[in-house]
């Protein structure tokens, strides 16, 4: 899934009384907007500087807590009218939607938006309109086929109209993302358009320097407060400042000199140390919010392997994990909590609590030594688990060694295997290659189960010749026909409850070994009021922020 | 003490210089507490290093096992306790976030700094001499064609082809082994420049012609007559290149291209640590402290080294390059 | 010992502090006074104390670590007790120094002109620095550099080396001393160019009255240019007196060895039974250039030359006419850019050096720098056995035999087979190149300058070993050497090169007491001679 | 003179060629695909195949190559979609990444590069001289033996030991400097020096001791020449002969260490850029190494190699200048 968190729980408001307008905002990031063309983002409800410059069909609700997994109407009047198979989605956009340049945004600039996303010039966004809308798989893009996609139509200038190859319940939650943002054709410059984007949001963009490493954002005056009820867009100006190191920015929030004092990060967490350093600090701590994201931090199997195609092995591997130390190496307990479901523990996403393995708080070596000797070796295994050398905690080598030190324990002799960060990808993710365990991660594109278990576990996602995500190869006809069955579900309490015991189900066989799920801890300046950080994105809402 | 850093003040050249024999520089050597002090130093890692198991059994830790309870998970897992968790059992205290026991990780990573710092240096002398002195005994065309190979390893950043080779080596390689080869293959170069100045000087000198006057190959002469006279200023600066290979370790493991996790070595156990220094300070200083006490010894042994063969700034060596030929 | 004396040394020591040693004791006991106006030489073999006296009288050992006792008086200033200022100003003002080596004792950075005003304004505060400079045109103008206006522009490097020597007689001029102590000032020069030097500092001295302190090892100069003649060995002082007295009836064995050992330049060349053998070498129009293009340098310009077995031919010229590069070529350490070289018959001009590996042992060469030519770090007697060990003809008990027996041949302990060079004295170094250049059996041996580096005690002994060598192995040798009286003396016959030409070319005799051409002449007038 | 700055340009110019050719060769045989990575992270194979066309990796390795090279010379044309971009003459190519002209990207990056290596440089070069001509100036005092060691314990101290203490020191404890963060110097002046005093510092010790220890043995080294000599017999001052005959000789050795450190002055600027997260080319390189961005990695090396080997050059060059008895050949 995206790389971007998601979000909960504790936020907190900065210092007291109302937010009002003006001021400039400073957003401090590690990563620069290299991509900012609407076509090229790969975001989770439209990204949180996007969605500043670009409005979409559908958004994200701005909300703290769980409020904010819900999806409500932006351009569009409604989330989208469902055909009763859930096959066509009909939206009608609002009155009054004006670009920065004051002319109005008509339905076809969505359509050209979202056609300009499959020319291959402008590679980057997800997968899914490519999947779903009917001729999208071979759709080459406006500038190689003029005549455009015909699963998308246009009767009038409001009206917009999506034909859907299957039925797709969550396609509300697909029009939160940037290339649901209207493009007008006649300002297209293709990929130069990033450089001055025009804006449908609160703010135009008035500089983008350093390939994005410089941001600045202005009030865009044509945009009408009446027709957004999601953004506040309080500040003035926003200036966004990347490409800093993760230690710069948090020691700059929590100093908070000058300018820093109305910052905040849109992608930075606290890290361990910093966190370490923060709770000794009251009047830090209390300028620090909790985020939760949907997202799951596992180990994956390739069952066609020897030794792993014995389900007990698998067993052995999952009662033998130490959570306690897997969080530790994770960040600490404040930073990761142990996670035994495949789905993260969130509700929106349907998340039903199961251990089907019960390893305790610090592993069961004995068990695990029980069904080794069980399946054949009583005198332990020699297994290779494969991580990247990138140093985080998804994927890297600290994460691999608290593993690595359990199963040892458990009558394991493990060898690590660290690749460079791209030979790891390329390996752990082609069918032919992948390696027989190794550290992996997902995480959700929207709060919903569908993209958290159906790229995992459906089997006819299993790519042969590309990358390939359903690791543990299950190609299960009943798992198939359910995800099939709540993809046509439109009502998402009903669907969630069907995901989650799908999850349970499918953790019977041991092909991942669910190991934590990431808690995100936010810094912000202590001038910055109106905190909201959803369970959407776990990230503060830069939307919401208010500096006066 | 002060005589320590002395330079040779004499107006001679480094080839010209007396014929000290090897006792005399060992006597010079000894003379000098700091090289001894140094010297010491420098033996004691070494054993630390080599009996790095012992110690472990003596202190009863690993450098792997992980120590849970002895971190405060809630708090981005710092140590519990003061000063990083010492106590009787981790004499050093332990690492954050894993408990791993830091004294016998510093022994381990003693290990691998000063076998890739050694290594490299061996490697980069091995290729200095051999195309310093093939540059400065072949042709004109050798000559310019290895002056053109020397220009390009010292114009190459050594970080960035380190990043791009570390990843296109297979995995299976050992990572010492293979820092070892990176900073050996590529900075080599000013070596190089230095054995074929060095060279070009002695060939100038009448010796050398005599040699030639009694129909010595030209393999003969680089043996008998070239390569003692560059021992000395070889022996130097290859003083000067170790704890500077040993700085080249440590910062690729920094930049993440270097030694990985679990094995321990000084500059990746820094580069780690980095963001603990106000967390948990100890976990910076001992290793930036260890790596900080070899340069240094390093750096005073070498120095009083070059001090007793007489010889003069290397860097001076590399300006005003001789061409062949050269008057009397 | 009056006051007004100009100088009054009186039991002055000067010991240098030597590492893991006792010091080394460069001047013992000396003592000696000069009137106002006078000129003293000092002479001596090297390391017998000279400079070190010298620079004494500047004060120019203090902060050195050297351990200077006794009084110096120079102009009533007592230099060994004066304050930093006192001495500043004594330094330059009162006496003033002509170095050596004329390139090194100038600021490679600076103009010429600009250090000369520098050292102007030092001891003459308030004066402006345009003045200074005018004063600087003025002298360099005096010590005759042509154009100085101009001239005072430069930098060291643009001057040849006797204008060099000249700017730092100007510079010396410039301060009005009364004293100028010259420390060597001419040994750096060619003959020609040093009697320019020698007159321009005795027309100075008539002009000015200053006193003149003059370090020389050459007895020659001494004779024509000062008054008084202090002879030192070891520090100490052998002998002292008129200059005439001294050299005419020298009291003392050492002063006596010193004279008789001076070669003289009228002195015939004891005849010679063996010469007039078969040809050896034969070269014809050879050619060497350095450097392509433009900067390209012809070092030597068409050189034609025959050398006969038993047969001596004595090189000489100037400082870079090509000497060194011409006997490079002849025993084929440099290949000739055109001409042709032929040995025995056989063309070895063009040949490569695998092919010439089995010529190599036949002709040898004695190096011009005697520290250069050994390898610091092998014992000697290994470089002498180095050509034997190539050859591969006899075994190490037969080898080592036949080096102890060179060693012997040239006059040197048969034991010194394991020491190192630097354990020789420049002689004895040269003794040690003679013995490798035999050592292979040779028919011809080119002699590069092998006695310049040594003293004329020294000299007479090699020369004279040569010469015996050559009647009893029949060796064609060539002798190159700047020194007039010294290639007379081993000639048959002379070859007179300049700019990398022969100017003239006879039977040594010949060429001496009848020079043909007027370089000749001007080159044997100049010759200082010591009576 | 001139002749010998055009034979050594040339020379460059085969230094360039042949770093281009290596950086080529090694990112074919890098593991991962920069279409895949420029391509985003789901795409399916059809995809990558078309990105793959669209950056022209489907061509032979040689073809491109000569594309680059060609770029370099004429510059190039490439398709935005809706028309085209020109990349003007000595075109690097466009980002695999974010389809930037190499040459922007370079130049936005070079001002942060550049300032920090200006400021360290012109801080070792003041620091460095300015205590090695104090310890020749105090010989044998006190003042000399503390510098000895100061200096010894300087150069045992990368960048990153004397980052890390500079930061904890003045960042954290005292809080007397700003954490650093690059402001264009056009944007605050005053700004840009007191966030860049603390990297540029970091760099600068290191480099700065090993200046003091060169500045003070060639000092001493020129002292001991004849000509210095001279001067003291004829009554110049210490501080005369140091400061008008000493140093400027001192000085030729140093500055070509000056132009030779160039080359690893861009190691030492990296380290500092990703420790204290400035916006240099160090970073650009570091990124796009790592995501195989194959034409801002020759960009990158060809821009720095060459502006190594020219330092090289102008060091020589200067050399000659300042001691006119080194001969340029
Ligand atoms: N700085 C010094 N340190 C130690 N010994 C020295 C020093 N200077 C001179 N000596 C020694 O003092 C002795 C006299 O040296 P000095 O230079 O006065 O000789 P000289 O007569 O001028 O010889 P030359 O003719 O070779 O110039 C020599 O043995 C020399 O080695
Ligand atoms: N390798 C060389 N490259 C360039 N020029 C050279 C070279 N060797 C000699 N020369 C030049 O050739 C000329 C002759 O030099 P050579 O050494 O033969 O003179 P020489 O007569 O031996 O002088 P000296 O009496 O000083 O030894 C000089 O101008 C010298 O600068
Ligand atoms: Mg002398
Ligand atoms: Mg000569």
């Amino acid at each position: 899934g995206p790389k971007d968190s998601g979000g909960d729980a504790g936020s907190a408001d900065g210092a007291g009384g109302a937010p009002k307008k003006g001021g400039t905002l400073t957003v401090l990031n590690r990563a620069p907007q290299k991509q900012f063309d609407p076509a090229r983002l790969y975001t989770s409800g439209g990204g949180n500087v996007p969605s500043l410059v670009f409005r979409t069909l559908t958004t994200r609700h701005r909300a703290d807590g769980a409020e904010g997994t819900k999806v409500v109407p932006d351009l569009a009047t409604d989330t989208g009218k469902p055909s009763d198979d859930a096959k066509v989605w009909t939206y009608r956009l609002k009155d009054g939607l004006k670009y920065e340049d004051g002319s109005p945004i008509t339905s076809a600039d969505i359509k050209y938006g979202i056609e300009r996303s499959f020319a291959a010039e402008l590679s980057g966004g997800g997968p899914y309109l490519r999947d779903w809308l009917i001729g999208g798989e071979s759709y080459q893009g406006p500038y190689k086929e003029k005549k455009g996609l015909d699963s998308i139509e246009t009767p009038d200038a409001k009206t917009i109209v999506f034909h859907l190859r299957k039925s797709e319940g969550d396609f509300p939650y697909l029009a939160t993302s940037t290339q649901f943002a209207p493009v007008p054709k006649a300002k297209d410059t293709g990929t130069k358009y990033a450089e001055h984007p025009v804006s449908s949001g609160p703010y135009k963009v008035v500089k983008n320097t350093g390939d994005g490493e410089h941001l600045l954002l202005e009030r865009n005056p044509n945009w009408s407060e009446a027709t957004d009820k999601e953004r506040h867009a309080y500040p003035d100006t926003i200036d966004v400042r990347s490409g800093l190191s993760s230690a710069v920015i948090n020691q700059r929030l929590s100093t908070g000199s000058g300018a820093d004092a109305a910052a905040v990060t849109t992608d930075t967490n606290l890290g361990p140390a910093e966190l370490a350093q923060v709770t000794n600090d009251k009047k830090l701590a209390s300028r620090v919010g909790t985020g939760h994201f949907a997202y799951t931090n596992y180990l994956a199997f390739n069952p066609e392997s020897k030794p792993f195609d014995d389900p007990k092995v698998r067993r052995a591997v999952a009662y033998a994990i130490n959570r306690t130390s897997v969080v530790n190496a994770a960040g600490g307990s404040s930073l990761a909590e142990p996670a035994t479901t495949f789905l993260p523990n969130q509700k929106p996403l349907g998340h039903t609590p199961y251990d089907h393995f019960p390893a305790g708080k610090t592993g069961d070596a004995d068990k695990a030594r029980a069904l080794l000797k069980e399946a054949g070796h009583p005198d332990g295994l020699e297994i290779t688990l494969t991580h990247s050398t990138a140093a985080n905690f998804e994927t890297g080598p600290d994460v691999a060694t608290a593993v690595q030190e359990a199963l040892n324990k458990a009558g394991f002799k493990v060898k690590l295997e660290g690749l460079e960060d791209n030979a790891y990808e390329d390996k752990v993710h082609s069918v032919k290659d992948q390696p027989g365990l190794f550290l992996a991660h997902w995480g959700a594109d929207w709060p919903s189960g569908g993209p958290f278990l159906a790229p995992i576990f459906d089997g006819r996602q299993i790519v042969k010749d590309g990358y390939n995500f359903n690791a543990g190869r299950l190609d299960d006809a009943k798992v198939n026909d359910e995800i099939d069955a709540i993809n046509k579900i439109t009502d998402h309490d009903a669907a969630a409850k069907r995901w989650g015991a799908l999850d349970a189900k499918i953790g019977e066989q041991a092909l991942t070994v669910p190991l934590f799920h990431p808690v995100y801890k936010r810094l912000y300046g202590k001038d910055v009021k109106n905190v909201v950080i959803s369970d959407w994105t776990g990230v503060l809402d830069v939307s919401q922020v208010a500096v006066k | 003490m002060t005589e320590l850093l002395t330079v040779p003040t004499g107006p001679e050249a480094v080839a010209a210089a007396p014929a000290s024999g090897t006792r005399q520089v060992w006597r010079r050597l000894r003379a000098r507490k700091a090289a001894l002090a140094a010297a010491v130093v420098l033996g004691l890692l070494v054993v630390l290093a080599l009996a790095a198991p012992l110690f472990a059994a003596l202190e009863g830790q690993d450098p792997t096992t992980y120590h849970d309870a002895l971190v405060d998970s809630a708090r981005g897992g710092v140590p519990v306790g003061s000063f990083g968790g010492i106590s009787a059992e981790h004499w050093l205290g332990v690492e954050p976030g894993t408990g791993r026991d830091l004294f016998v990780r510093l022994l381990y990573g003693a290990r691998v700094s000063l076998a890739v710092a050694v290594g490299a240096t061996v490697l980069q002398v091995l290729i200095g001499v051999a195309v310093g002195l093939a540059a400065a005994l072949g042709n004109r065309i050798a000559d310019s064609v290895l002056g053109h190979l020397t220009d390009v390893m010292v114009a190459m950043p050594l970080l960035v082809f380190a990043i791009a080779v570390t990843a296109v080596v297979p995995e299976g390689f050992p990572r010492p082994l293979l820092l070892v080869v990176v900073i050996g293959l590529i900075a080599w170069g000013a070596m190089a420049r230095l054995v074929r100045a060095q060279a070009l000087g002695l060939l100038n000198l009448d010796y050398v012609s005599a040699a030639r006057l009694s129909g010595a190959s030209t393999w003969r002469i680089a043996r008998r007559e070239l390569l003692p006279g560059l021992a000395a200023p070889v022996i130097t600066y290859a003083a000067v290149m170790l704890p500077q290979n040993m700085l080249n370790e440590a910062a690729m493991s920094f930049l993440g291209v270097g030694i990985k996790p679990p094995t321990p070595s000084w500059g990746q156990m820094l580069s780690s640590a980095t963001t603990w220094f106000r967390a948990d300070p100890l976990y910076v200083v001992l290793p930036a402290l260890m790596l900080f006490v070899t340069t240094f010894a390093f750096t005073v042994l070498g120095d009083t080294v070059r001090a007793a063969l007489d010889p003069r700034e290397a860097s001076r060596l590399r300006v005003g390059r001789q061409r062949k030929g050269g008057s009397s | 010992m009056t006051v007004k004396s100009l100088v009054s040394v009186e039991g002055l020591s000067v010991s240098f502090p030597s590492a893991g040693g006792p010091p080394v004791r460069a001047v013992e006991n000396l003592s000696f006074s000069l009137a106002p106006g006078g000129a003293l030489g000092i002479v001596g073999e090297s390391g017998s104390g000279k400079s070190t006296a010298a620079y004494a009288l500047l004060g120019l050992h203090r902060g050195t670590g050297a351990d200077v006792t006794g009084t110096v008086r120079v102009a009533g200033h007592d230099v060994t007790a004066a304050g930093e200022a006192e001495l500043r100003r004594v330094r330059g003002g009162v006496a003033a120094m002509v170095f050596q080596d004329p390139l090194s004792s100038l600021d490679p950075y600076q103009a010429v002109g600009d250090q000369i005003a520098e050292v102007h304004r030092i001891h003459h505060r308030g004066v402006s620095r345009r003045a200074a400079r005018r004063r600087a045109v003025e002298v360099l103008d005096r010590v005759g550099i042509p154009d100085a206006a101009r001239r005072s522009r430069s930098r060291p490097h643009e001057f040849s080396g006797g204008q060099r020597q000249r700017a730092l007689i100007a510079m010396a001029v410039a301060c009005e001393p009364r004293l100028l102590v010259a420390d060597e000032p001419t040994t750096a020069l060619d003959v020609t160019v040093q009697a320019q030097i020698l007159g321009l500092l005795r027309e100075l001295r008539e002009e000015t009255g200053m006193g003149l302190v003059l370090v020389t090892h050459d007895l020659g100069v001494a004779a024509g240019n000062v008054d008084e003649l202090l002879v030192m060995r070891g520090g100490r002082a052998v002998e002292h007196g008129p200059v005439r007295e001294v050299l005419r009836a020298p009291r003392e064995p050492y002063t006596r060895d010193l004279l008789a050992a001076v070669p003289r330049v009228e002195v015939r060349r004891a005849p010679v039974a063996a010469s007039g053998g078969p040809v050896l070498l034969e070269a014809t129009g050879l050619r060497q250039e350095f450097g392509r293009g433009r900067r390209s340098v012809t070092a030597v310009d068409g050189i034609s030359l025959t050398l006969r077995a038993g047969e001596t031919v004595g090189v000489v010229g100037e400082s870079g006419s090509g000497k060194t590069t011409l006997g490079r070529m002849l025993v084929r350490l440099l290949q000739p850019t055109a001409g042709e070289l032929r040995y025995e018959g056989r063309d070895i001009g063009a040949l490569g050096e695998r092919e010439l590996r089995s010529f190599r042992s036949e002709l040898q060469m004695v190096f011009q720098d005697p520290v250069s030519s050994l390898n610091p770090r092998r014992s000697v007697g290994e470089s002498i056995a180095d050509p034997l060990r190539v050859a591969g003809r006899l075994g190490e008990k037969e080898i080592v035999a036949r080096v102890r027996d060179l060693l012997d041949r040239v006059g040197l302990d048969p034991d010194a087979y394991h020491r190192y060079p630097h354990e020789f004295s420049g002689g004895q170094r040269q003794r040690v190149g003679i013995a490798r250049a035999l050592a292979p059996s040779p028919k011809v041996v080119v002699c590069d300058e092998p006695v310049s580096a040594l003293d004329v005690t020294t000299q007479a002994q090699v020369v004279s070993l040569l010469g015996e060598l050559q009647r009893e192995l029949g060796l064609g040798l060539v002798f190159i050497a700047h020194d007039l009286a010294v290639v007379r003396q081993v000639s048959d016959r002379v070859v007179v090169m300049r700019g990398g030409c022969v100017v003239e070319e006879g039977v040594a005799d010949a060429v001496y007491e009848r020079p043909e051409h007027p370089y000749t002449r001007g080159l044997l007038e100049a010759v200082p001679r010591v009576v | 003179m001139t002749a010998y700055v055009v034979r050594r340009l040339l020379g460059v110019l085969a230094v360039l060629l042949v770093l281009s050719v290596v950086v080529y060769a090694t990112f074919y045989l890098a593991p991962g695909d920069p279409a895949r990575l420029a391509c985003g992270p789901k795409c399916d194979p059809e995809q990558i195949r078309q990105v793959r066309s669209q950056l022209g990796l489907d061509q032979p390795v040689y073809a491109q190559y000569w594309h680059f090279l060609t770029g370099i010379v004429t510059g190039h044309d490439y398709s935005t979609g809706t028309g085209v971009r020109h990349c003007d003459a000595p075109c690097l190519g466009l980002s695999f990444q974010s389809d930037q002209p190499v040459t922007d990207l370079i130049v936005q990056r070079l001002p942060a590069t550049a300032s920090l290596a200006a400021g360290a440089m012109v801080l070792w070069l003041v620091i460095g001289i300015g205590s090695g001509l104090l310890s020749v100036l105090r010989r044998g005092g006190v003042t000399e033996r503390v510098l000895t060691w100061i200096t010894l314990a300087g150069t045992a101290t990368p960048v990153f030991i004397s980052g890390i203490g500079l930061l904890m020191l003045f960042c954290a404890y005292l809080e007397w400097l700003p954490f650093p963060t690059y402001v264009p110097l056009t944007d605050d002046p005053e700004q840009w020096a007191w966030n860049l005093l603390l990297p540029c510092l970091a760099l600068a010790l290191l480099e700065s001791a090993k200046y003091a220890r060169l500045t003070r043995s060639s000092l001493l080294e020129t002292l001991a020449e004849d000509h210095v000599r001279t001067f003291r017999a004829y009554g110049a001052s210490e501080r005369a002969i140091v400061g008008r005959h000493a140093l400027r000789g001192a000085l030729a050795p140093v500055i070509a260490l000056t132009a030779a450190d160039f080359g690893s002055m861009f190691g030492n600027a990296m380290l500092a850029e990703a420790m204290f997260g400035l916006p240099g080319v160090g970073q650009l390189l570091v990124h796009a190494t790592q995501t195989i961005d194959l034409p801002v990695v020759v960009g990158l090396v060809m821009v720095t190699g060459a502006a190594v080997a020219i330092a090289n050059i102008v060091a020589d060059v200067l050399y000659a200048v300042a001691d006119r008895r080194v001969a340029l050949r």
